[in-house]
């Protein structure tokens, strides 16, 4: 139930593109056709969910106060949290470069369904913001699985629905300025008021 | 081969620089960073007093923590639990007690302390500090109007914790309940509940000094 | 009459047509000359002739089903107001005109303010004016409490005209129903006074004109503040939702009837259902979104009756969801704009599911909001196009299959 | 023989029933080609004003595919040619002499056809100008000679309000309509089929496979048997034809002359009762004598066609290639006083919006060209589909077309639909949206591209 | 090559990083909920990016092709880091407010854009200039978005009090969905002026 909760958390009421602005960019670029929409999410859903662990055991084990304990308690005192940044970005882009690999090699058909939008994902900020979320917020190791999976879900869930509105919005008379970027974030800004139904729901 | 080593050498040199550069940098804020967030607390602790801290200065806000107040830990059950006192410049017996308060909001939690007065009975102040309510609706729990309402409330009555009430704006309110947000029932359901439990959790100790 | 007619067609009509002295005022020329007659356009080409339905005939059909409701709300307004400021002997009439007082300046404010946010865009961008704007502007101020301040209609509305649908170019290409976007706005903006929990009946003041302006300020002595049903239900603690419900007044028949405080429009089941009947007959609106709408509220209600959950509200007998709030109102006035909704037949049939279901879930399992209806038909907006873009391509995937097995046959 | 019922579909009920009887009408000296009825060709002229022609003289050829001739339907002396936009060429008149002379063919009888081969009857049908009668889908073009067809389909149906009724068209060229089979069925590798409506009866006929459809207006459009019967794949091609150009065929292969005569029927609220029947006409003459005096109105409308489908025409018009009805409206440019309120007793409609249709009123209507209303966005509501047949979701196919979604619009299967399948769509469309032309334009835009 | 000024004027408007190039959006959000966060994350913004402009133009010509990326992001992140602490140490209120989202600066697309587009073919007095300029195209939107949420939020601006005590604040503003749909009708407005049209 706790888990659900934090997934329901994570899909709509914070969802890390309506509510934080994280992924953005991509989130611009590749909103113009359902099916780019739906493999750039499912790339990111994937991503994330292996990157916020990762950037979890990394965090708990070398770079927290006191983290290094574990190899000898005299480390107990050092404090490596200002280099989670770099760490937590090099962890996204090898991992990132890793899934490339792995996906090529042993499952070609989701490489070929993914693969171009792999690279993308590396300066997508909703990765990154993913984990720092997770550090900010202290989460244990199920719950940054969850978290990371389902604020992919999430994330997912905007860029399809925003891409099907965009099919919508194709043939409508819009002014000239709101084309393309303007309409997109007004558009994103009325999603989010929609999503904002489920805040503060409550298993 | 030439090529590649000389990448390998340039790789490790910009790691190299940057690590330095921000060990450096790390070591060197260190201290600042640590005082600022120390400070960040005595700031609300304070506040939590009842003082009004908008006119002080930071070294003003310093000074009246180092006089005044006074940090305990207390054992309890549940684990250990601090406890702020508040003495007079004067006096040594403490006038005022302060504990801190967190529970759970609309969004995320909600940090704060509290403080009574010396009967261990009426509230003497409440700040929060760290929370994510919606701005302008239950991040008005920060603000001036809904705290100054607690000043003068009973959180005790003979020993055991008041029925301490968040109502709903323009309910009639007894010596124990204050205005709730308009607007943002979940917050201030929030707020009643994370009062109740943790001034039920420091009865004990209360008690232990009247008695004591 | 043909007099007028022929001053019009002869020495009017020119002035606004194209090199005319008043060419970029044609759009509301148009409106007026329309609105008086049909307009005299013969079909260009195939086919050559056509259904004589056209949009306004369509619109209008919708203010009918509506007027139910709106004589319903300004009496119901009027009875709730002097019920509670004991006006004692109130009689049918003095209701009426103490109700006309409180809720037609909102409709005219919302119909005036709206009409110039219309009209300006279409000057601007020289599209027609569309009568879709008539429903809108109505629909609007009906979600509201009576008691609403005017600058708030006012806000309301330009904000769900223009956002919600001049900026995609006016009615047909907009992605929200413009009436809910405008309502949602208020609730965002101004949660402390229309959350929805509990509304205001308004009070007898001495000078009633500031307070339609500024608002009835609940927090005076003599405002009176009631709790919805909802706002009962959501909040009942220790006792069921229905003896909390019982408790406040709230019976299955007033909450029907509708002579409860309320939204303007939306209390009265009776008054829905004969403009529900009125659109049924017509064939105006969608009875595919209506009636699963209803089915899905009715299912979750009844699963969350079945769920061992600590919640009161959960256990609400799951025909309360339907005749309680706006839920009837929405999904038959709101839910059902064909511009904002599915657009297939699939789509419509799991979009109002969704609705209804939705609906319930935020009711009972978001304290945060009591009455859920306007955010589940805005989400369920949002998400429209996608539902539609999938039955789409299923319909694509088994048309496929089907030719296939024909060619093959 | 299969019989398919459409569930799907609207009869437009409008007045003008034809009766079920055929007046000879000869002796016409004005005749005329219309080269715009021939859509996609470009047409190079061979003759000029002053030229006499001989019956079957060739007038013009399709410059994009030259074996395409168009061949003079009578003897005499060109009088006028009429350009349009661009020098496209209108109309082309002739004034006919006594004398007949002829350009004559070879001749078969409806057994030797089918020992032809399909090389043959291709040559021999493009160079007697016959060739033009059969059409082919995607896109509703003169067929491509070059391109086998999986199948053909000769259309028999009349859903459309007084389309005319082929049992009556046929009645005596039985055998002329075997050998149009016979040729046809070379034409293919595949099935040829005849598709008809109920009520209408046909003798049995060799080569030819017969379907019925059941159903209401447009279950009768060859787009909809094609669909039924053998939907149309990607890369597939086949070939349509109606069912009086069977006929045609059948004739220019067995006498080896071209065709001289064709029926059409005169129909429409605004044609004296007495005039409404079917004609014989000779091939490309002027239909003055049906329609001169027989017209009552102020401002009357002629369509090539029915009221769903088919081309306004001048009212001095020839018989045109195309084309067995012939449908007369008045122009209707009435306003009506707050015409959005009023029920609507007098007011036809599709949708219960009006008294009329909610009393269930089943007599039928002096329609006319009035739009009833005006313009507005299109709002995809489903409703364009509600008396679809076609397995379409025609709302997300004009969204499409409008969107210029070419990939869109294929998979959603424009490429079996011809403009004519979207009339009932734009009649009930509230919005006004002239569908037709969307699709039209649409299906340009996919053959410009490719597919 | 551009002048000087050209080069430092021209994201202001037409070329803005923004509302033309539609880069570094995410961030430009989030901490607009009032003036003083929107100008101080400006300052930080355009401290990296100038110096990270600047440090990459200097090394453009021995940053090994293979590794370009890597090194751009780890000047980038060093970059972030350094005003990271520094916000800690002497602004810390304010730090407290754009929580994680001056990490998030790394992800930035403006930075690492104006970096690969620009310092890696040209000369570090240009590249200074340029990054100087996108970061002020930047600001101009964030402040203006920034600007426009707290005077109708709360009816101040930088904290000062502008409209009367009586002024109801529009919650809206505050919420995410206002930033999204201010930022949208800023870009309206943007490109009706400089008449850039997307297609």
């Amino acid at each position: 139930m706790e888990y659900l909760n934090l997934a329901i958390k994570a899909i709509f009421i914070e969802n890390i593109l309506l509510a934080y602005f994280l992924g953005m960019c991509s989130f611009l670029a590749c909103s113009k056709k359902v099916d780019t929409a739906t493999g750039l999410g499912l790339a990111v859903i994937f991503v994330l969910t292996i990157t916020v662990p990762t950037n979890w055991a990394i965090n708990n084990f070398l770079l927290k106060p006191g983290a290094l304990s574990w190899i000898n308690p005299s480390f107990a005192s050092v404090d490596l949290s200002f280099l989670s940044l770099i760490c937590f970005i090099a962890t996204i882009a090898s991992m990132v470069q890793l899934v490339e690999m792995v996906l090529d090699k042993f499952f070609p058909p989701l490489y070929h369904a993914l693969g171009i939008f792999l690279p993308l994902i590396t300066v997508n900020c909703s990765i990154l913001g993913g984990s720092l979320f997770m550090v900010e917020r202290d989460y244990s190791v199920v719950e940054s699985t969850v978290y990371g999976f389902s604020s992919g879900i999430g994330w997912l869930l905007a860029i399809v629905s925003m891409a099907a509105i965009r099919k919508k919005l194709r043939y409508s008379h819009l002014p000239d300025g709101l084309k393309g970027l303007g309409i997109t974030m007004v558009m994103t800004g009325l999603m989010a008021m929609a999503f904002m139904c489920f805040s503060g729901i409550d298993l | 081969m030439r090529e590649e080593s000389k990448t390998i050498v340039f790789a490790l040199g910009v790691c190299l620089i940057c690590s330095i550069l921000l060990s450096g940098l790390a070591a060197g804020l260190k201290s600042i960073q640590t005082a600022n967030q120390e400070f960040d607390v005595k700031r609300n602790i304070v506040k939590a007093f009842g003082i009004d801290i908008s006119t002080l200065t930071r070294d003003q806000i310093e000074d009246t923590y180092q006089v005044h107040i006074e940090e305990e830990i207390v054992s309890a059950p549940s684990g250990e639990m601090p406890i702020y006192m508040w003495k007079e410049s004067d006096g040594t017996s403490p006038s005022k007690y302060a504990f801190p308060i967190s529970g759970k909001g609309l969004w995320s939690m909600m940090y704060g302390y509290l403080s009574v007065e010396s009967d261990l009975e009426t509230v003497a102040g409440i700040s929060f500090y760290k929370h994510g309510e919606t701005p302008g609706l239950g991040a008005e729990i920060e603000k001036p109007w809904f705290l100054t309402q607690f000043t003068g409330k009973k959180l005790y009555e003979n020993g055991a914790p008041t029925d301490f009430r968040v109502l709903k704006p323009g309910a009639e309110l007894d010596e124990s309940s204050v205005d709730g947000i308009s607007g943002s029932t979940m917050t201030s359901k929030g707020v009643q509940a994370l009062i109740q439990r943790d001034a039920a959790a420091y009865a004990n100790y209360f008690n232990k000094i009247r008695g004591g | 009459m043909k007099f007028l007619f022929d001053l019009q067609d002869k020495y009017l009509a020119p002035l606004f047509e194209k090199g005319g002295k008043f060419e970029k005022l044609y759009p509301l020329f148009e409106a007026g000359d329309t609105f008086a007659r049909t307009p005299g356009d013969v079909t260009k080409g195939a086919p050559h002739v056509r259904d004589s339905i056209d949009q306004k005939r369509l619109m209008i059909f919708v203010i009918y089903a509506l007027t139910p409701c709106i004589l319903f709300g300004i009496w119901n307004a009027g009875h709730q107001f002097n019920v509670h400021n004991n006006v004692e002997e109130a009689t049918f009439l003095m209701d009426m005109i103490r109700g006309s007082l409180m809720v037609l300046p909102i409709i005219f404010t919302s119909y005036l303010v709206g009409g110039i946010c219309e009209v300006t865009f279409a000057l601007i961008r020289k599209h027609e004016i569309n009568e879709g704007f008539l429903v809108s502007g109505m629909l609007f101020p009906l979600t509201l409490a009576p008691t609403t301040p005017l600058w708030q209609v006012a806000l309301g509305i330009a904000f769900g005209i223009i956002i919600g649908k001049e900026i995609f170019g006016g009615v047909g290409y907009n992605v929200l129903n413009p009436a809910l976007t405008g309502r949602a706005f208020l609730f965002f903006a101004y949660p402390a006074q229309i959350s929805g929990d509990q509304v205001w009946v308004g009070s007898a003041s001495k000078a009633p004109l500031v307070n339609q302006i500024m608002g009835y300020t609940p927090t005076t002595t003599d405002g009176v503040t009631m709790a919805t049903p909802l706002g009962v239900a959501a909040s009942s603690e220790g006792v069921s939702a229905q003896a909390a419900l019982a408790d406040a007044g709230y019976s299955l028949s007033n909450m029907v009837s509708g002579v409860i405080p309320g939204s303007i429009g939306s209390t009265s089941v009776i008054a829905i259902l004969l403009g529900l009947g009125y659109l049924m007959i017509t064939g105006v609106a969608s009875s595919r979104i209506i009636f699963s709408g209803i089915a899905g509220a009715a299912a979750m209600g009844a699963l969350f009756n079945l769920l061992p959950l600590d919640n009161s509200f959960a256990a609400l007998p799951f025909y309360y969801h339907i005749v309680m709030g706006g839920f009837l109102f929405g999904i038959v006035f709101m839910a059902t704009d064909p511009v904002s909704a599915a657009a297939s037949n699939r789509g419509k049939l799991i979009y109002g599911f969704l609705i209804g279901v939705l609906t319930v879930i935020i009711r009972v399992a978001n304290p945060a909001y009591p009455e859920g209806i306007m955010l589940a038909i805005l989400f369920m907006n949002v998400m429209a196009p996608m539902i539609d873009h999938y039955v789409v391509q299923g319909h694509i995937k088994q048309r496929t299959k089907l030719a296939r097995a024909l060619n093959h046959a | 023989m299969a019989t398919y019922k459409i569930s799907k579909g609207f009869d437009v009920k409008v007045l003008g029933q034809p009766e079920p009887i055929i007046q000879e009408l000869g002796g016409q000296t004005r005749f005329a080609v219309y080269p715009s009825e021939f859509e996609g060709i470009k047409p190079r002229i061979q003759v000029r004003v002053g030229d006499k022609v001989k019956r079957g003289q060739v007038l013009f050829f399709n410059k994009r595919m030259d074996r395409t001739l168009f061949r003079s339907p009578c003897c005499g002396t060109i009088s006028a040619i009429n350009l349009g936009a661009r020098r496209f060429p209108l109309e082309i008149l002739i004034d006919a002499d006594v004398n007949e002379e002829s350009e004559t063919f070879k001749s078969y009888t409806s057994e030797s056809i089918l020992q032809a081969t399909r090389e043959e009857l291709t040559t021999y049908l493009l160079d007697s100008g016959m060739w033009p009668l059969i059409k082919q889908r995607p896109f509703n073009k003169i067929a491509d000679p070059d391109r086998t067809p999986k199948a053909v389909f000769i259309n028999a149906g009349n859903t459309a309000p007084f389309q005319a009724d082929f049992s009556i068209i046929l009645k005596g060229d039985e055998d002329a309509f075997q050998a149009g089979v016979n040729a046809l069925s070379r034409l293919t590798e595949g099935q040829v089929h005849l598709c008809t409506s109920v009520g209408i009866e046909l003798p049995t006929f060799d080569h030819v496979e017969t379907h019925i459809f059941a159903g209401k207006y447009p279950s009768g459009n060859t787009s909809v048997h094609i669909n039924r019967i053998s939907p149309i794949l990607p890369n597939d091609t086949v070939y349509t034809i109606a069912a009086q150009n069977v006929i045609l065929l059948g004739k220019l292969l067995i006498t080896g002359e071209l065709p001289r005569t064709k029926v059409v029927a005169l129909a429409g609220p605004a044609v004296k009762e007495s005039a409404r029947k079917y004609y014989r006409v000779p091939f490309g003459a002027s239909l003055d004598r049906a329609l001169a005096d027989n017209l009552e109105g102020e401002e009357i409308r002629l369509i090539n066609g029915n009221i769903m489908w088919g081309d306004q025409v001048k009212l001095d018009t020839c018989a045109h290639f195309y084309g067995s009805e012939y449908f007369a409206i008045e122009e209707d440019r009435s306003r009506h006083l707050l015409g959005w309120t009023m029920p609507g007793l007098c007011q036809y409609s599709s949708h219960r919006v009006n008294l009329s249709t909610l009393l269930g009123m089943t007599h039928k209507w002096k329609l006319g060209t009035s739009l009833h209303g005006s313009h507005r966005a299109m709002v995809v509501t489903g409703w364009m589909d509600k008396h679809q047949p076609l397995n379409i979701m025609t709302d997300f196919l004009v969204r499409a077309a409008i969107a210029h979604d070419t990939d869109e619009m294929v998979q959603l299967g424009i490429l079996e639909t011809d403009p004519e399948d979207f009339a009932i769509a734009s009649f009930v469309d509230p919005h006004k949206t002239d569908v037709c032309s969307i699709i039209k334009q649409g299906l340009a835009e996919i053959e410009e591209e490719g597919i | 090559m551009a002048s000087a000024k050209k080069l430092v004027t021209d994201p202001f408007s037409d070329n803005n990083p923004i509302t033309v190039q539609a880069l570094g959006v995410c961030s430009a959000l989030a901490v607009t909920v009032s003036l003083q966060p929107a100008i101080v994350m400006t300052l930080a913004l355009t401290f990296v990016v100038t110096a990270s402009n600047l440090i990459i133009s200097l090394l453009r010509k021995v940053i090994p092709g293979g590794i370009r990326m890597i090194v751009e992001m780890a000047v980038i992140a060093s970059l972030v880091i350094v005003t990271d602490q520094l916000l800690k140490a002497y602004l810390f209120d304010v730090s407290k407010q754009l929580s994680v989202f001056v990490g998030l600066i790394i992800t930035n697309c403006i930075v690492m854009g104006r970096a690969e587009a620009f310092a890696l073919q040209n000369p570090p007095k240009a590249s200074l200039l340029d990054g100087l300029g996108n970061g002020v195209g930047y600001g101009i939107i964030l402040i203006s978005v920034a600007a426009v949420r707290e005077f109708f939020g709360f009816g101040t601006l930088y904290g000062f009090k502008i409209l009367p005590e009586a002024y109801m604040g529009n919650g809206l503003a505050l919420l995410a969905p206002g930033a999204f749909i201010v930022l949208g009708l800023l870009i309206w407005i943007q490109r009706s002026f400089n008449k850039f049209v997307e297609e």
